[in-house]
């Protein structure tokens, strides 16, 4: 499951309703990507998240669909902010369920992978040096190799 | 017309983030776009970059592929979110 | 950071705790392990979760500071529930905060590969078919021998 | 008088979670705590088994190591929590 939501995004509560829906699972593990205070030295004053509606959500289907026949989970999901963002707010929800530990700890990875390097996003940070569009790391693309 | 759309550092470069344009004759696959566009908006080879894919009616295509003047064609540099 | 805790858990409440003192964090990974509802087939009615303080404490503490020593992390915590549980019941929560994502998941992953082999604690598992206790299985000291 | 403590299923054969015990002239070391203590409880090796480790005053030992009757002593079965 994916969603695009332009709200604050609060992950104590989008783990409550992910874990009600999961009530099999022996292991959740969830990943919270936060706005960071600083880029380069210079204090972020605000980070504008774009997506590309309805592509973004197609692709993102996908990919937690991958994820869900590629390990044994009970459940998979993400949800990702769009619009503008300060500090210390989070851009993104990962969770995935499942018996044992490992599928779920695999999974969730692997869906940052994706999410960094292939979701249809753009991502715009402002300091007080200026704005500018923010690209994946190299590592972000050499992480996301791992999966094949 | 055409609806063309640009993401991200694109919308800052063509100073727009849609608009609607005629396609000239001739203008009749991705290619002929990109270079035309690129002129037209003086956007210095930025949507000739092969790291711009091109996604036509909410589907990415391999290029080049056909547009015409029924077409959304959407210009989107490289994506990464979180 | 580690806590025994008698009461239940609430892995929600336990996140906003955790992101409110990591303010400078890009990356916030969180392990649930939950009560499964069935064991070998046979329902589970009840989890009883043995410590043995201040041995337990110290020992995690010292697991937790390990996690902190080998990555870069901003924070690192583990909650830990003793007494009796019921299925869907939370009986672990771990958190690790870091700038990059990649440093947060290998530290959670590690700190539940220690939790599940070498943490101090005991577990019986009750079900219709009778009671037994539970050790680790062969999967949880493969996984912790990847960290050497 | 010592202080014995049975963690986890040892705490079923035994029978007990703690009780205080006058270490016999002799029993002087976790080696013959072991056997003596195995043999008092009617235990069946599981206080002599290897993957039992011992704790004295709360710290974990080499064996063998002295004990007497100033010690607290824990029999710790194969642990895992999460």
């Amino acid at each position: 499951m994916f969603r695009l939501q332009s709200t604050p995004l609060d992950p104590g509560a989008a783990y409550r309703d992910f874990a009600k829906a999961v009530a099999d699972a022996g292991a959740i593990v969830t990943f919270t990507g936060v706005v960071r205070p600083d880029a380069n030295g210079a204090p972020v004053r605000k980070l504008t998240l774009e997506a590309y509606s309805p592509l973004t959500e197609r692709e993102a289907e996908a990919a937690t669909a991958m994820a869900e026949s590629r390990w044994p989970l009970l459940a998979a999901m993400a949800i990702h902010r769009v619009g503008d963002m300060a500090p210390g707010d989070p851009i993104v929800f990962v969770a995935t369920a499942s018996r044992h530990r490992r599928a779920a700890f695999e999974a969730a990875d692997f869906l940052m992978d994706y999410l960094k390097t292939e979701a249809v996003f753009w991502k715009k940070e402002w300091t007080d040096a200026g704005a500018h569009w923010i690209e994946p790391r190299p590592d972000d693309h050499a992480d996301r190799r791992r999966w094949g | 017309m055409a609806q063309i759309l640009y993401f991200g550092r694109l919308a800052d470069v063509c100073g727009a983030r849609a608009e609607t344009v005629v396609l000239p004759a001739g203008v009749s696959d991705t290619q002929r776009l990109r270079d035309w566009l690129d002129h037209e908006k003086d956007a210095g080879g930025a949507l000739r970059a092969g790291s711009v894919r091109l996604c036509i009616n909410d589907e990415m295509v391999n290029e080049p592929s056909a547009v015409s003047n029924d077409d959304t064609i959407a210009f989107l540099p490289p994506v990464g979110g979180g």
